[in-house]
């Protein structure tokens, strides 16, 4: 079964990485969105999965072994929302620069370099 | 947008939303939910608002600005921690209170939940804060 | 007095409108799963009875629920609604069902 | 109860909303236009929901319903603010 | 309770900043409170001088539960570092950041920013440093594009986009290794890995925080994104960046490569090496071809990154108290350049060296203001250069490296050629356009210089207190070969 | 009372799909969303009295009764502001 | 001794304080200090006359075996008499020359605390200590050549001199270290006795080689010699005290120094002996195609200095008395010679050669004083330098083992410097009268006071010899060789072979010194001939090294930072995926037990269908359709989450998926449409590369599924969370307390990304 999950991340680091290799910013920062979403499932899939166990405990059950993880769970919701975070910063600096230089080729960036 | 029909809905989606928001808030310790998930919703009621509206009308319906929001939460944040330093614990350590509540049993008060109100604040703000800047120059 | 009238109203109004749901559902299911596509469709104008928010939003929505119509907007001086419809009959019966419907909801809201 | 009449039909339900599922994409796929799409996610939300109430059924935990009250007030705001997009990018 | 004061204290001034208006007030806030962090930083050092390791596990639960906070010598010296180029900047920002800045707040991303590097050096977890990077990351973002320049947004994005991958390919290492190890504090994490003979599985998840650090700290292949983009904020915030940005990246480096990632050491040793060897050169090369004054000196980081790995990867106790020392001087001195270079800015109205110059004659005590952090870059004897370069030097031969001392001395004459250019362009030609740029003369008062004066007489104190320094970073070297200690204090921590 | 909620799931779920198959199906926009809008709804509403049935507790019946007031409150919404949305082109 | 050094610093120091009056006498008050510890050191000879030697040692940093160790012995004695006492008459001379210049603040104390860096140099006891004192130097003449830093001679010249000798600098500490690695101490002390240890050492090389390479830059010897002529740009005192006298013996002391270390095997004698007179060679050969007085003299000065290190390769007794004499005599003549130059240079405002002639007229004094120098120089008797001169025959001749083609070179060295000193002398002050700028005099006796002294000291040690011999040259070569030498200096050594080779050189070089004043020709052909066989010169060849070497990096640099984004995420990419393959490879013996089973379906079907969605929204051209695939994508992961029990995570992944997307909606907008700007090649190119990072990311999940060492600490929580924590929600109890640090910083981040947008897009433009 994980297998398919297995190919599910592959699959969303594939697209996340060829989007980010585009010329278009807006198009890489979908691709940074792909990888990280890809990112979280791995890490999700990483520390083993249990299906239909929430991690809720209450004063018959306190049993870890009964029920899923939820250490991983906490760390992906935070990246999640870090993630959520760096998205939009990254969509705020896309529009600055789009209004700014009235482009969005990433192959017009070259002032600051050589 | 500017649909009668969504303005028509704004009101009542507005207050299911938010009062969903505290719900999630305050069951979060215990149910699915908590502080981010909150905040997420009582930000969502809000941007749903501001598109049947226009921006402006939703600022004023807002108690302070965005910015209030994320210095409120910061606060109750810091303040989160500071029964434990009362109380010469660890730092971040959880103190809880009972507090009887009649036919309901014991409602029980800690500081983790404070630091959830907190996040919760915190993610309304800046969220708002998000949307307001990206919406506001059109 | 008027509370338990309104009551009745809202019940019978919930039940009337659940057989038409059901119906009207059921037609609708059986018009894609069949062959030929029956659909006729096309927008009609409905004067707009109710004056209340709560009306117009509720007359609006249970509109856009029942197969066959969809509200699409509200004109600016709130006395029409376009409304799609996907079998386009005569447009008396069709605006005639509308009334009938405000007036039910008017008797719960106002 | 009856567990494998239950189960029988939890999993008919399964395969109907993933044939669904399948369809809408088709239509997110197939297009023609923009609104075609939208329409197509915001069926896609709904089944995301019949999913979840279903799955809340098969693993017996009535907390799903959470999700399901939470989906069900969010899913439209995107469609809206989507729709406001298409409608003022004419 | 001191030891999470290093990450609150920053935390409790971004709040009080964020409120206040008054730009005064909001400076006086800044100096006063990184001040303030100098001394817990200086009471941490003194802690830990007489108490050893010291441990914080937060919330109190017990330790491989809990975030651990763990200050051991390595992470004061650091923290110690860190609080004087933050003190200094708050400082300089007061007089060299455009009136527009003050009105955006700079000091909250600023203390963002040393929230998160104190929380880097002093966490005890995996994936707490990850939630410090991103701290770092975003407010390094905000700081870049502060002014929205046209090269300050392109820089950004560059920035950006190299660096969010870094810490996505960090998080994906994390948690391969929380799959397999099922802990992320890094005391067990050790105990664990160190103790399982099967651990060479853990391979892939350290190929992946090598790159995420590799970004992070700009090693060879990976560095584009450093020259693409610390050129064009605000000198004060290049100089900010260059003091604290990548030896984050190189202390997560030490931290993890002598803690826990200690399989298959003859490889990593040996990668490490290798990137070392070429970074030292390429950041030396690039910085002898350019004339701006901010793109020598951030192709100088890379190749001085260089040398703290090549410490690193020589892997002996010395080696490790060189690359230490060589980090503490290094983000001293690399400060103090940059800020000289926005003092010439400030003076001249441009850092391209061709349309400069004349300094010498202009500004004696800039002179000497330069002259002690580009010759302890060189590394001249008595400064702190020296001694860095030298430990390093003699530990590479001592550990029959000798092909790294060849490449760290070929990069040592790059160093020299780059400083000596600056020197020769800015201070010893004359100016080119003297005639026309006579009328506009800036004054600069004390205060103006006072930044540099502090950070270059921690350079000259690094240098003749050598000995004391060197027994500290020693002391943090040896902690950190053999972190026995290390996993104990974490771990069988009990209540004072 | 099993067989009731094994019809309702069932019959939930096939609305749904039906709604799925119109959306594929139909010609235009509008009809799609007539499809989609209704169909998904009362599919939905027959899933959720299903589900209320099976746990029969109060909190759930409480819930279950909520979900289906928002989803009769915000279906419409969707599907009236993406008609909005492309009304104007015509209209 | 450190206080000696201390005193210096400390003056060096009040240079710049010291009230206006004084100023104006600031050179002469630093001569009295010099004066003052030559007399000091002059008091100590008796002290270190029998080998022994005066140490103090501090500990500085001995972790690293890194001491201030002090030791004067007859060796450095000799060094510190020369460093103060020329040092003296040099700020005499620099009192009276560098009126009129700006910045003379600033020269006067580089100088002085060069005299320190210098004294420093040769007192060391530690060899590192000595390299700080030898890297100081370089680092004070680079100042001090810079001096007059607004013409662009003097910038390359001072740049070039201290690339070179930094350069060496940082050999001769890797050599330092190698070789005390062996030792395992840097004090000279250590090293005398582990000599042997060293010597059979497989480092003994290596470490010979970078050592002779620092002295060898630093004394300016083939092929480092040419920062040499450059570093005259300097004011003249400079070159008198620095690049004549004191600062490039430094080489000659380190050898001198370590010859009893290192010395006494083939590789030593055979290094340092053919570079030596390679040098001494073409030092004296280029000397006389010069037009320069101060080029002149610092091509006689490469020469004189490759004397000094043939001598100490030579390696015999007297080879060595010889290279301490001559080291006297050459630091007296050609501080003298320099001093004359400058003055000339003053007077008449010119040093070109040909400008210059009869100058006797106007300066008589300098025209004696420059005779007894050049006597010197040339090795002529009753000077010093032919003393010298003769010591130098007699070591060569005596000396075992050495090839002909050192004598035959040495002696065509000599020859050609009686041919330039000749030369010098006639050019300058006799023959008819020069057409120089300004009329000359010879006011100042300042200017004259120095040179007057040393040439007088050349001519007076000429005449007794045993008074230097026995006092100075007599201690320090106790230090060099341990056995006992007797130093005998005589005038007159009677007719021997060397007295022959000293005759011969004398009438050789007369004939050439003849050939070149009558025939206008010959000179001028000479040049012309050496232009074409020599046509590579050392500083041309330095400055296209490092003009090739930054065209180089400026290319590579162009090459590696060329500004394509895209392509610096490319690299990045490729490198992470190719090294994680590698690692793959390495770990690949890990066995896959999993079972590929595909139940449930529906969660098949929906990762089927998420991977739909996600190729779609990658490959869909439309922007709206590829946020669309991207909601799909994120609600089926959120599903996913659900399945496999995180309910907390599946409701923020939605809510974020539907934040994101009006987000993305709100600043759609505003943003131009895709447009397709790659070719179809670079699209599969990207593509290939991001499948092969895809694949390499899905086999890392894979391994990670079946790899566990541990179990994980979370069971801690589960057990803890409702008893302790009183929460039923584990995962939102370690949000908000097992684990809250962790959100504290992420609310940092969201609250500084949300500022950041703000100061982004609320505020102008710069």
């Amino acid at each position: 079964m994980e297998i398919l999950l297995v190919i599910l991340v592959g699959v969303l680091y594939t697209a996340g990485v060829y989007m980010v290799l585009r010329r278009s910013i807006l198009k890489f920062i979908i691709g940074i969105i792909f990888m990280s979403n890809a990112t979280n499932l791995l890490v999700f899939l990483a520390s083993g999965i249990v299906a239909g166990k929430p991690a809720f405990v209450d004063e018959t059950v306190q049993n870890a072994s009964k029920i899923a993880d939820p250490l991983p769970q906490a760390l992906v919701l935070t990246a999640v929302v870090i993630g959520f975070g760096l998205v939009v910063f990254a969509l705020a600096l896309k529009l600055k620069f789009f209004e700014t230089t009235g482009t969005d080729d990433l192959d017009q960036l070259k002032k600051t370099d050589n | 947008m500017n649909s009668i029909i969504l303005q028509l809905a704004a009101k009542y989606v507005r207050f299911l939303l938010i009062f969903f928001a505290f719900v999630a808030l305050l069951r979060g310790h215990n149910y699915p939910g908590g502080g981010f998930i909150g905040g997420l919703l009582a930000t969502l009621a809000i941007v749903y608002y501001s598109y049947a509206f226009d921006w402006r009308s939703v600022q004023k319906k807002l108690f302070m600005k965005p910015q209030g929001y994320v210095a409120v939460g910061l606060l109750m944040i810091l303040l989160s921690f500071s029964p434990s330093l009362i109380q010469d614990e660890t730092l971040m350590k959880g103190i809880w209170v009972s507090i009887p509540f009649g036919l309901l049993g014991q409602l029980k008060l800690g500081t983790p939940l404070l630091f959830d109100l907190g996040v919760f604040m915190t993610v309304i703000g800046v969220t708002l804060l998000f949307f307001f800047t990206l919406t506001k120059r059109r | 007095m008027r509370i338990f009238k309104k009551i009745y109203y809202v019940f019978v109004f919930i039940a009337i409108y659940l057989t038409k749901l059901v119906q009207a559902n059921l037609y609708i299911a059986y018009d894609i799963l069949t062959p030929n596509l029956k659909v006729k469709p096309g927008f009609i104008k409905v004067p707009l009875l109710l004056k209340s928010d709560f009306g117009m939003l509720l007359f609006s929505n249970l509109l856009s629920m029942t197969p066959g119509s969809l509200s699409i907007d509200i004109t600016r001086n709130r006395k029409y609604v376009w409304v799609h419809v996907l079998y386009q009959t005569t447009d008396k019966e069709i605006l005639s069902e509308f009334r009938d419907i405000q007036y039910k909801i008017g008797r719960i809201t106002e | 109860m009856n567990y494998s009449l239950l189960n029988i039909s939890l999993i008919m339900a399964f395969a109907m909303f993933l044939l669904a599922f399948a369809l809408a994409l088709v239509r997110i796929i197939k297009g023609p236009t923009l609104q075609d799409r939208v329409v197509a996610m915001d069926l896609i939300a709904s089944i995301t929901m019949g999913f979840i109430l279903v799955y809340s059924v098969l693993i017996n935990e009535a907390m799903y319903f959470d999700i399901v009250i939470i989906i069900s007030l969010i899913s439209f705001i995107g469609t809206v603010a989507i729709s406001t997009y298409l409608k003022q990018n004419k | 309770m001191a030891i999470a004061l290093p990450i609150l204290f920053p935390f409790l001034l971004i709040l009080i900043l964020v409120v206040v208006k008054s730009n005064r007030a909001s400076q006086l806030i800044a100096v006063s409170g990184s001040a303030a962090l100098v001394l817990i930083a200086i009471y941490l050092f003194f802690e830990v001088k007489s108490h050893g390791i010291l441990t914080l596990d937060m919330g109190g639960w017990p330790s491989p539960m809990a975030i651990t906070l763990v200050v051991d010598y390595l992470s004061v010296l650091m923290l110690i570092v860190s609080a004087i180029i933050v003190f200094v900047i708050s400082i300089y920002a007061i007089y060299f950041l455009p009136g527009q800045h003050k009105s955006t707040k700079f000091y909250v991303f600023f203390f963002a920013l040393a929230m998160g590097v104190n929380g880097a050096f002093i966490t005890g977890d995996v994936f707490n440093l990850y939630v410090w990077f991103e701290v770092i990351l975003i407010s390094s973002f905000v700081l870049i594009i502060m002014g929205n320049s046209k090269e300050q947004l392109e820089g950004g994005i560059k920035y950006m986009a190299l660096n969010l991958i870094g810490s996505l390919l960090f998080l994906a290492g994390l948690g391969l290794l929380y799959g397999k190890t099922g802990t992320l504090n890094m005391a067990h994490l050790a105990q664990i890995l160190r103790a399982e003979e099967q651990s060479v599985l853990i391979n892939s998840s350290t190929a992946l925080f090598f790159i995420a650090f590799g970004i992070k700290a700009a090693v060879f292949p990976l560095f584009f994104w450093l020259p693409a983009s610390y050129h064009t904020p605000n000198i004060t915030i290049s100089a900010l960046f260059a003091g604290l940005l990548t030896k984050v990246g190189v202390y997560a480096l030490i931290r993890f490569f002598t803690l826990f990632f200690v399989q298959d050491q003859t490889f990593w040793l040996n990668m490490l090496l290798v990137v070392a060897g070429f970074t030292m050169v390429a950041g030396g090369m690039a910085a002898s071809a350019h004339y701006d004054v901010r793109r020598i000196l951030s192709y100088h980081i890379i190749s001085q990154i260089g040398y703290m790995i090549m410490g690193l990867a020589i892997f002996t106790p010395l080696a490790i108290a060189g690359a230490i020392f060589f980090m503490m001087h290094n983000m001293i001195a690399k400060t103090n350049t940059f800020l000289i270079a926005g003092i010439i800015h400030k003076i001249k109205g441009t850092f391209y060296l061709k349309d400069i110059g004349g300094l010498l004659n202009q500004s004696p005590f800039l002179a000497v203001l330069f002259i002690i952090p580009a010759f302890a870059l060189v590394g001249v004897p008595p400064l702190s250069g020296f001694f860095a370069k030298f430990i390093l030097v003699k530990a590479g031969i001592e550990s029959k490296d000798y092909i790294i001392v060849a490449v760290a001395v070929f990069t040592a004459m790059l160093t020299l050629y780059s400083m000596i250019k600056i020197w020769n362009e800015a201070f010893l030609k004359e100016d080119p356009n003297d005639n026309q740029s006579q009328s506009k003369v800036v004054k600069l008062g004390f205060m103006h210089f006072l930044p540099s004066v502090i950070l270059g007489l921690v350079s000259i104190f690094l240098g003749l207190f050598a000995a004391t320094v060197f027994d500290f970073t020693t002391q943090a070297a040896n902690q950190l070969i053999d972190p026995e200690a290390y996993i104990n204090s974490v771990l069988n921590y009990t209540m004072p | 009372m099993d067989i009731i909620f094994v019809l309702l799931i069932l019959l939930g779920s096939i609305f749904i799909l039906v709604a799925a198959i119109g959306l594929v199906r139909f010609n235009d926009l509008y009809s799609r969303m007539h499809a989609t809008t209704k169909a998904t709804s009362f599919g939905l509403l027959l899933l959720i009295i299903g589900v209320g049935i099976f746990f029969s507790s109060g909190t759930v019946w409480l819930k279950a009764i909520m979900v289906i007031v928002f989803i009769y409150l915000t279906a419409p919404l969707a599907a009236h502001s993406i008609a909005k949305s492309d009304k104007e082109k015509e209209l | 001794m450190q206080y000696i050094l201390l005193i210096y610093l400390l003056i060096a120091f009040g240079i710049f304080i010291v009230p206006g009056w004084f100023k104006k006498h600031v050179g002469v008050m630093l001569a009295l200090v010099q004066a003052a510890f030559f007399v000091f050191f002059y008091s100590k000879i008796s002290e270190v006359a029998n080998g022994n030697s005066i140490s103090t040692m501090l500990y500085w940093i001995p972790q690293l075996g890194l001491n201030l160790e002090f030791s004067l012995t007859g060796l450095s004695l000799a060094f510190a008499l020369l460093i103060t006492g020329i040092g003296a008459l040099v700020f005499l001379y620099a009192s009276a020359y560098m009126k009129g210049y700006e910045g003379t603040d600033k020269f006067y104390f580089y100088l002085f605390l060069f005299g320190g860096a210098m004294l420093g140099l040769v007192l060391s006891g530690n060899l590192i200590q000595l390299f700080i004192f030898w890297e100081l130097t370089s680092f004070l003449s680079f100042l001090l050549i810079s001096f007059f830093h607004k013409k662009e001679e003097p910038r390359k010249a001072a740049f070039q001199s201290l690339f070179v000798t930094a350069f060496g600098g940082l050999l001769l500490l890797s050599g330092i270290v190698l070789l005390g690695s062996v030792v395992g101490s840097y004090s000279v002390a250590d090293w005398f006795v582990g000599s042997e240890m060293i010597k059979s050492s497989g480092l003994y090389l290596p470490g010979l080689i970078l050592i002779l390479a620092g002295a060898f830059t630093k004394s300016a010897q083939f092929p480092f010699h040419f920062w040499l002529p450059g570093a005259m740009q300097a004011p003249t005192p400079v070159s008198a005290y620095l690049h004549s006298a004191t600062m490039v013996k430094a080489g000659v002391f380190l050898l001198a120094l370590l010859s009893p270390v290192l010395g006494g095997t083939t590789e030593w004698t055979y290094i340092i002996t053919l570079v030596g007179v390679i040098t001494m060679f073409l030092g004296a050969y280029f000397s006389i195609t010069q037009t320069d007085l101060k080029a002149i003299l610092a091509y006689t000065t490469i020469s004189a200095l490759g004397i000094l290190v043939l001598l100490i390769g030579i390696d015999t007794k007297l080879s060595i008395k010889a290279a301490m004499l001559f080291l006297f005599v050459h630091a007296f003549y050609k501080a003298a010679l320099f001093m004359v130059a400058g003055l000339i240079d003053k007077k008449t405002g010119t040093k070109e050669l040909a400008k210059l002639g009869g100058l006797y007229r106007f300066m008589p004094i300098t025209f004696v004083i420059s005779v007894l120098a050049l006597l010197s120089m040339a090795g002529l008797p009753p000077m010093l330098g032919f003393l010298g001169k003769e010591l130098i025959y007699e070591a060569k001749v005596q000396s075992p083992g050495i090839a002909s083609l050192v004598l035959i070179l040495g002696v065509g060295g000599n020859t050609l410097m009686v041919a330039v000193s000749m030369y010098f002398m006639f050019k300058v002050f006799l023959g008819k009268q020069g057409a120089y700028p300004k009329i000359p005099n010879e006011k100042g006796w300042f200017f004259l006071l120095g040179p007057a002294v040393l040439a007088l000291l050349s001519l007076l040690f000429g005449l007794s010899p045993a008074a230097l011999g026995n006092s100075i040259v007599q201690p320090a070569l106790s230090t060099i060789r341990k056995e006992m030498i007797d130093v005998e200096l005589k005038l007159w050594h009677g007719f021997n072979d060397v007295f022959l080779l000293s005759l011969l050189t004398v009438f050789l070089g007369m004939g050439i010194f003849i050939i070149a004043l009558t025939k206008k020709q010959f000179l001028i052909k000479w040049r012309r001939i050496n232009s074409q066989f020599f046509t590579i010169k050392f500083t041309d060849l330095f400055v296209q090294f490092l003009g090739g070497f930054l065209n180089f990096s400026a290319r590579n640099t162009k090459r590696v930072q060329h500004g394509y984004h895209r392509f610096y995420i490319l690299t990045v990419i490729l490198f992470s995926s190719a090294f994680l393959w590698f690692q793959v490879y390495v770990t690949r013996n890990w066995v896959l037990d999993s079972h590929f089973t595909l139940t449930p379906f529906y969660i098949s079907g929906l990762v089927a269908i998420i991977v739909c969605s996600t190729i779609y929204a990658t490959i869909s051209q439309s922007r709206i359709s590829t946020i669309i695939g991207m909601g799909v994508t994120g609600y089926g992961i959120s599903l996913i989450y659900l399945y496999y029990s995180a309910v907390d995570l599946a409701i923020t992944q939605i809510l974020v998926e539907t934040l994101i997307v009006v987000m993305f909606v709100l600043v759609l907008q505003r943003l131009p449409r895709f447009a397709i700007l790659s070719s179809r090649l670079t699209r599969v190119r990207d593509f290939i590369i991001a499948l092969s990072f895809g694949s390499v990311m899905a086999i890392l999940a894979l391994k990670a599924l079946h790899v566990e060492f541990n179990h994980p600490v979370s069971d801690l929580m589960v057990n803890n969370s409702f008893l302790y924590a009183h929460g039923k929600n584990v995962v939102n109890v370690i949000l908000v307390d097992f684990r809250a640090l962790d959100t504290l910083g992420e609310v940092t981040v969201l609250v500084i990304a949300a500022m950041g947008v703000f100061v982004l897009l609320k505020t102008k433009k710069a």
